[in-house]
């Protein structure tokens, strides 16, 4: 249909559908996406929608919008700026045009553009004439009266009508990016089976959209991605939410073990719990607790009973959780704690996303309570450090806590599928049926993990509890057992460090700046640090999974570099956890608290004022 | 609990090797002799025991047992109970608990897992009093007791046990007094045989912090006038001599004497345990001195679906239905594409 | 509140000057109404008005109330509201809630306000979802709810929550529907009235993720059949055409016609809702469709002696027998010596 | 009665008494102290004792001491060793002779040495022998006997008979001292006031030891303490846990507030609330919560409707009240949180000491959430920093936290009772019911303090809550608005630092050693500095009970000392504190985990070594 002609191949390209939150804009990307990742390119996306779950319509507080950022080559993150903004109201655009690149393109529902609407979004007068839009290109379609007058002989609704614009939208985006829309009818045909009319009013209005767009001069030139040349295998589009639930269900199938999960609803980790519900096929036991205490403290009595445990939570449950993760330690018993980090303190910006809730899985309990934290660094994989997380758990007998974060939980991007058998072995620390009396703290040598017995091993019937003990498992109150117990706890946290991968530096291994960072802003750091290494910046990057304990390699890694940043989208709390770990370096920071990801523009600006001034 | 083999046990092969710790006089040490006799009549493997605690005097219980026991952190029993039972229901899982722990801070957990109908058995010391704290009211000190932290008396209502059991929906609710040995041996087997939560309110003595403050009902010369035993199916008779006995008069119970009025054992109430309907329950469970004796025994016990049976058959139900087998097969299936 | 100037309001002086948003057609918007309109009638000065609220959809009420207001976290409302009313017993003060956050991790703190009658007035909004976190279960969803962690059904009993407010001692409970504006601005006068807990289970209709649960008892065409009003010292009467009428049977309520069998006015049950007895409130709470039409209206209204009344008399009490009046006097009171 | 040739003046002295949980030790120590006390000696003293209620009789673990410290000069601790130990029983001698210095004194009760006794505490011969005890003085006194012996004509039951033995022990101790009995009777009259017959029996006894004591040899010479050079004024005996809650209720008169607390039981920090709850003649409103989350959240509806509002807990229960801290954070409203440090992690040693939660106090919260942090450092300043605690809380609208410990909490001191008019001026931020429409989050300029307005003022009706909020009290998601808000509420605390006096430094304020402590180890790090400035080392002290914020003049002191040493009974969560924000300095350590003080020996062992290897 296209000319070859009127084809510009990008490199790649960021979209970002927006709309009230009632549009369907989730829909819209996500179809968008998926599309494009069957055409092999690679891409991110983040779902950014209100804590309301609807706002006011119209309202900027209602907005609800998915970016998309697809490529030829490797794509880590969703984009800041975005080449295509699509929005479905006068909010949108005010929600969204400081994010819109020059040059641009910003497809609106003219439709929409009602004084009322205007109003509500808190414009004076048209958004389109207030915002400055010079050098972008402005396509204001008549999305919604072009839906009714597509539909118009088909009886429905006028609700159900109004309901399908979203379509139209699409329809006009396949046709900018030269995308086929087999997929997304697929996709219609299944969703709507039991409402035949519905689905057909969807596809009828998708390729209105498209055609639209075609007939329409303003839409020229059309962009063309080639498919990333990525490595060879099967994919998928992947979550950050359901990759971290996959993960430790697969670490469970490793090791042999049932799985189960005690949590309690809360944004944005409860898809993980609802991930887990859904997957009862595998013998998944997921109970939806009264609380976050019990979530964590039925998990507990599961491990107990010899399951592989886990409780997800994010920021405010976590601190809930404090006082069992405590016992968690003392009773030395496997279970992983997923923090799906949102913005705080309090209940803070719950929909968005933070990376401050470090230093209380670090340090929020009572007493010297040291557990192993690890964090994930894109949404696919929460995979891999889920299931790192379930063999630390089960192999060192020990609490661990995974980081992870709103935007990696709500992100998706293309995951290449791991076969089971590829993956690390998992050897719970069983104990030995024969070894009677059984002492539950006794030890091995290199790991100092105690074993594993459970209800239901003849012989090995044992007490522990949250109260000091000794190796025999007797309550005592001797002074140095206590201390010797406080070392040999932290000394096992410590020695994990013997069983964990090399700190990676992405670029050259010394140099003039090291950028660090740790969990979910990888995407971004690479992303600029990548662009500052062509653009003949000396710049390496770290970024931080296992935080407690450290690789162990980090000190040298450091030494090799003349400046440190460290990046975080908090006050500097990882900075200040180096400083106690590492006090010898100098640590630059660049900070970020408004529930937002870092801009590249943001990364590079610093490190380019940290290069110059050396 | 499918594969009971019959083993023979005695009270002392439950016995650990710990110290017990409790001070002399204190009503646990009865009820730990009776638990450990309950447990040896069951034919149940020891291993397959579970005994869950919080913290208070009471909940040091596990650490007696020899058992798998779990002294865990104050309130939370009931949750952790409820963690080892789902995740592995082939257990007889017991909770020990206090009336601090169950009830104040464990309050919550508690009611939950009545509603959830897990089939755990809960015994709640209930001394009326905080002991490991050395002394405070509780949910269940009466109005006016005066205490460490209620110098001029408490002014709280506290809570009927039976009651809050049933209002979340409980569906086995027994009495017992800590050192009625025989009597509690009963309950406790009762209660273990029972499918579903079973909560046994032990009425215990604390000598030191609370000491004789059920004496008023459960002391030798007035028991058996204070009191009453409910036998499923028999009618509900009290007195030293049996001269006593309980009638509905409207929604009311009354005491009656017999052979007053013409009354006869047959004008008595019969005690229904099994009535699903908890009103009746609800009035025996609530019965106080002076007005009623008050009652012991099962008062209520309703057999229904348990929590963990139901996660179980619904997880068989929906594997049995799935394509999905393994890992692999989840990896591999849904929206997936190749790149070559 | 003693001092209670009779101040005149309208609805309107109650609306705060922020944007509700809630989604449209949610029950919410009905509760503000009926709430505000309540308020008015009360006389009580607007700046004697507290509303604390947990966590939820229902927990953003106080932002819409021109009061003095508190939206704390997920749960701990009733405890909040206890901190308020204690502090200062002049106050109304009013908690707003959901079923998640009242009755899952908010249970405990809501039975125990329950137990001491601290005199707040709680609203909770059952629309038997979390509509917040979009759609999960709660401790209030029929058993077998599709929900997203139930994709496969709910396998948990519901708690009844008249049942156990009254199993936590409860002294008011009342019921209404989020749409009925006349009921329920009556019944939250009603609350406000009552002296302790008061707690109104409003049925309340998510549009979004649990749209029309209630319909099958609240549905306009259905109502007057499966509902019925009760009011204090009427007959409990109910159907399109007051056809229907509720007696006791032994232990059980039982519905029958009027005109059938002989059966008149005179023979239905008259509501007690002052009947300190809870027999009869528990059977009326528990009324369930289709066997019973579910009782709205104030179930049960009983005074008693609240807990912040009874602080305060005993700090009155111990100060007024105490020679101690002020920090100086204690700081040299009990045993001292002197060093010159 | 005694020749003045036979006593010898010491400057100080430690003695131990120590039996079975039953024996009446706590008593015993107190009557002692008491009387050491209004003799006007300096004293300190500790209570240490088994976390059952009644451990077995005999036991090790059931053994419960009362020790007692008193001197001619300033005594700032217990003491470690001890000049005379008192040992009920066998199990009392396995406890303590560790503690015991050599040539000192032990008197037992040579009754209960039986074989029974022998065995239960765990020797196989006879303690006396079996333990090398060349070089001290024992008493080897037939207690039970002459107990039964003395009242056998009162026509007692033979169980209140021996409960009088502890009476004859300090009858005999008071011999030691040369001091009179008739406090201590006075004492029994009052408490035995209807039952005459005990008192009487009970005073018959503490004679009988008296005179028994001098009618032995053994026990000469006896000791004199002159009465310490004290500060003028009127004084009394102290405990932590009464002088922090003490503390409070004289901040709430000063404010002219009423004070509330709302807690939940937990050892060792109960003493507090039940301290309140003895006080309603003050007006304080005291609620004993179904758990700790009630309990603060009870404390922050209080603040909220306007009253002083304080939560008292140990650390598992400090972990509990995590989140609603953060909504403290977030409400900005005035709460004092009082931690009475305890051994952990989990329920750990629960009635042993520690200064372990630290890093919890500091971090132990989801997202950015500052609060400030205060430590005591002896069981009467406890009076000062919670006074201080409620001063910061309402002058600021902050929580604040206090940390003092089981040690503070249970010791006790003599102290100068302070006049309430000599207190500081506390002024809360009471908003101006003129000042209509009301901001709840507007500022002053200096503080950066929000006004406090509550309930009843008419007016300035208003809402606050966990979500972010923009000044005028509105939910905002503003990127910006968040940082902004974030930044404000870390300034506020950090604020504090100019309203809290300077560090003080004791003894030099420059040179080799900078010892660095922070609360309640402060009266052991004292002796031992005083100690090692008396043997001739250059070391200096600097113990804090700010932390956060620090004081302003930290740097300077650090500045000015070669080495710099910090001791703390936990693995050195202060010293990391100080790694975050004096980065510049190196610090030495000095950590135990024992649920003990530190013992001089181990100060000052650590002291000469950095001392010597410089
Ligand atoms: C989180 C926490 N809060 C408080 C405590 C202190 N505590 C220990 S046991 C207890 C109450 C004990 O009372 P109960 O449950 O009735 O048991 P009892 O000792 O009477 O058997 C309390 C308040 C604790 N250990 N942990
Ligand atoms: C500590 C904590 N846990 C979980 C959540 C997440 N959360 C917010 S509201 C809610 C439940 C809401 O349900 P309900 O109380 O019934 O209110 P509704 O939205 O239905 O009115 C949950 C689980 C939270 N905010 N905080
Ligand atoms: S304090 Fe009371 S409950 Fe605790 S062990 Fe002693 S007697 Fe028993
Ligand atoms: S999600 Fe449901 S409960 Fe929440 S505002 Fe919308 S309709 Fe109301
Ligand atoms: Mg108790
Ligand atoms: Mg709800």
């Amino acid at each position: 249909m296209i000319k070859k002609s009127e084809i510009i191949e990008r490199e790649e390209v960021v979209i970002r559908f927006s709309g009230d939150s009632g549009d369907g804009m989730q829909l819209t990307g996500t179809l968008f996406s998926d599309t494009a990742a069957q055409l092999g390119n690679d891409l991110s996306t983040f779902p950014d929608y209100p804590a309301e779950i609807r706002a006011p319509q119209g309202s900027v507080g209602g907005v609800s919008g998915f970016q998309v950022h697809m490529g030829h080559s490797e794509i880590n993150m969703p984009g800041d700026f975005s080449d295509v903004l699509v929005a479905m109201n006068p909010a949108a655009i005010k929600a969204n045009i400081r994010w819109v690149k020059e040059g641009g393109t910003i497809i609106y529902d003219k439709d929409n553009f009602t004084d009322k609407n205007i109003e509500k979004a808190g414009y004076e007068k048209d958004p389109i004439a207030e915002e400055k839009l010079d050098g972008l290109n402005i396509i204001d379609a008549p999305i919604s009266s072009m839906v009714k007058e597509a539909l118009k002989d088909m009886g429905l609704d006028p609700k159900s009508v109004i309901k399908t614009k979203n379509m139209f939208a699409l329809g006009m985006v396949f046709w900018l990016f030269d995308r086929k829309l087999d997929f997304t009818e697929k996709y219609i045909d299944k969703k709507f089976s039991s409402k035949p009319e519905i689905a057909n009013a969807n596809k009828i209005v998708l390729r209105a959209g498209y055609y639209y767009a075609e007939t329409i001069e303003a839409l020229r030139p059309v962009f063309r991605i080639l498919p990333a040349p990525i490595s060879k295998g099967t994919y998928r589009n992947i979550s950050g939410n359901a990759a971290t639930a996959w993960g430790l269900m697969a670490a469970a199938e490793k090791a042999g073990l049932n799985i189960f999960i005690g949590s309690y609803p809360i944004t944005p980790a409860t898809g993980i719990l609802e991930e887990f519900a859904a997957h009862k096929e595998l013998g998944t036991i997921s109970v939806q607790a009264e609380d976050e205490i019990a979530g964590i403290c039925t998990a507990l009595g599961a491990s107990f009973a010899g399951k592989l445990a886990v409780t997800s939570t994010s920021g405010p449950g976590l601190a809930l959780k404090s006082e069992a993760i405590g016992l968690a330690v003392m009773t030395e018993l496997p279970i992983v704690i997923i923090d799906v980090q949102r913005g705080g303190p309090s209940t803070g910006l719950p929909t968005k996303t933070e990376q401050a809730d470090l230093m209380q899985a670090l340090y929020g309990r009572n007493g010297e309570c040291p557990v192993v934290v690890l964090a994930a660094s894109t949404p696919s994989d929460c995979f891999d450090y889920a299931y790192e997380a379930a063999r630390i758990a089960l192999e060192h007998m020990t609490p661990v806590i995974l980081l992870t974060d709103s935007y990696l939980a709500n992100g998706t991007e293309p995951w290449r599928i791991p076969s089971m058998k590829d993956l690390k072995e998992i050897k719970p620390r069983f104990a030995d049926l024969k070894e009677i009396p059984f002492l539950p703290y006794k030890r091995d040598d290199e790991k100092l993990a105690r074993e594993w017995a459970f209800p239901g091993m003849p012989g090995l019937e044992h007490r522990i509890g949250g109260l000091e003990k000794t190796a025999k498992g007797t309550v005592s109150y001797v002074p140095e057992n206590h201390e010797n117990m406080i070392n040999i706890r932290a000394e096992k946290v410590e020695r994990v460090a013997n069983y964990i991968p090399d700190l990676p530096v992405i670029g050259d291994k010394s140099g003039d700046l090291l950028v660090v960072g740790w969990g979910g802003s990888y995407g971004y750091l690479l992303t600029a640090v990548r662009e500052l290494n062509l653009e003949g910046y000396n710049v390496s990057l770290a970024n931080f999974n296992y935080i407690n304990p450290f690789p162990k390699n980090v000190r040298e890694v450091f030494q090799s570099f003349k400046k440190i940043l460290v990046c975080e989208l908090n006050m500097g709390q990882f900075a200040d956890f180096l400083r106690i770990k590492y006090q010898e370096f100098s640590y630059e920071q660049l900070n970020k608290v408004q529930g937002l990801p870092f801009t590249l523009a943001e990364i590079k600006d610093k490190c380019i004022n940290l290069l110059e001034d050396k | 609990m499918e594969d009971i083999i019959a083993t023979k046990y005695t009270a002392r092969d439950f016995k650990s090797d710990q110290e017990v710790r409790w001070c002399p006089g204190c009503g646990d040490h009865a009820v730990l002799n009776a638990v450990q006799r309950a447990l040896a009549e069951l034919g149940i493997p020891k291993e397959k025991f579970a005994f869950i605690s919080g913290i208070g005097c009471s909940s040091r219980f596990p650490y007696y047992m020899d058992t798998y026991g779990f002294h865990s952190i104050h309130g939370r029993a009931s949750a952790i109970a409820t963690g080892v039972k789902t995740a592995n229901p082939d257990l007889s899982v017991w909770q020990i608990t206090g009336d601090g722990d169950a009830l104040a801070i464990g309050g919550n957990h508690f009611i939950h897992a009545i509603r959830r109908n897990i089939d755990i058995n809960i015994l709640l010391f209930n001394n009326q009093i905080y002991g490991l704290t050395k002394g405070q009211y509780s949910p269940t000190s009466g109005k006016g007791l005066v205490t460490k932290t209620s110098p001029f008396g408490t002014v709280e209502e506290p809570f009927s046990v039976g009651e809050l059991v049933i209002g979340a929906r409980g569906r086995f609710f027994a009495r017992t007094v800590d050192a009625n040995l025989a009597l509690s041996t009963q309950i406790y087997i009762e209660a273990a045989k029972h499918k579903g939560t079973s909560v046994v309110e032990v009425l215990q003595n604390c000598v030191i912090f609370n000491d004789a403050i059920h004496d008023i009902v459960t002391a030798k010369d007035v028991r058996d006038d204070r009191t009453v035993i409910l036998e499923h199916g028999k009618p509900m008779i009290f007195g030293k001599s049996k001269e006593k006995g309980l009638i509905l008069e409207g929604l009311k119970l009354k005491v009656v004497n017999l052979g007053e009025k013409g009354i006869t054992e047959a004008n008595l109430l019969v005690h229904d345990a099994y009535e699903s309907n908890p009103g009746i329950h609800y009035m025996l469970a609530n019965m106080a001195y002076p007005e009623y004796p008050v009652a012991l025994g099962v008062i209520r016990s309703v057999p229904g679906i348990t929590y963990e049976t139901a996660v179980a058959e619904q997880i068989e139900a929906v594997k049995s239905k799935s394509k999905v087998k393994c890992m692999d097969d989840l990896l591999m299936g849904g929206s997936t594409w190749l790149v070559q």
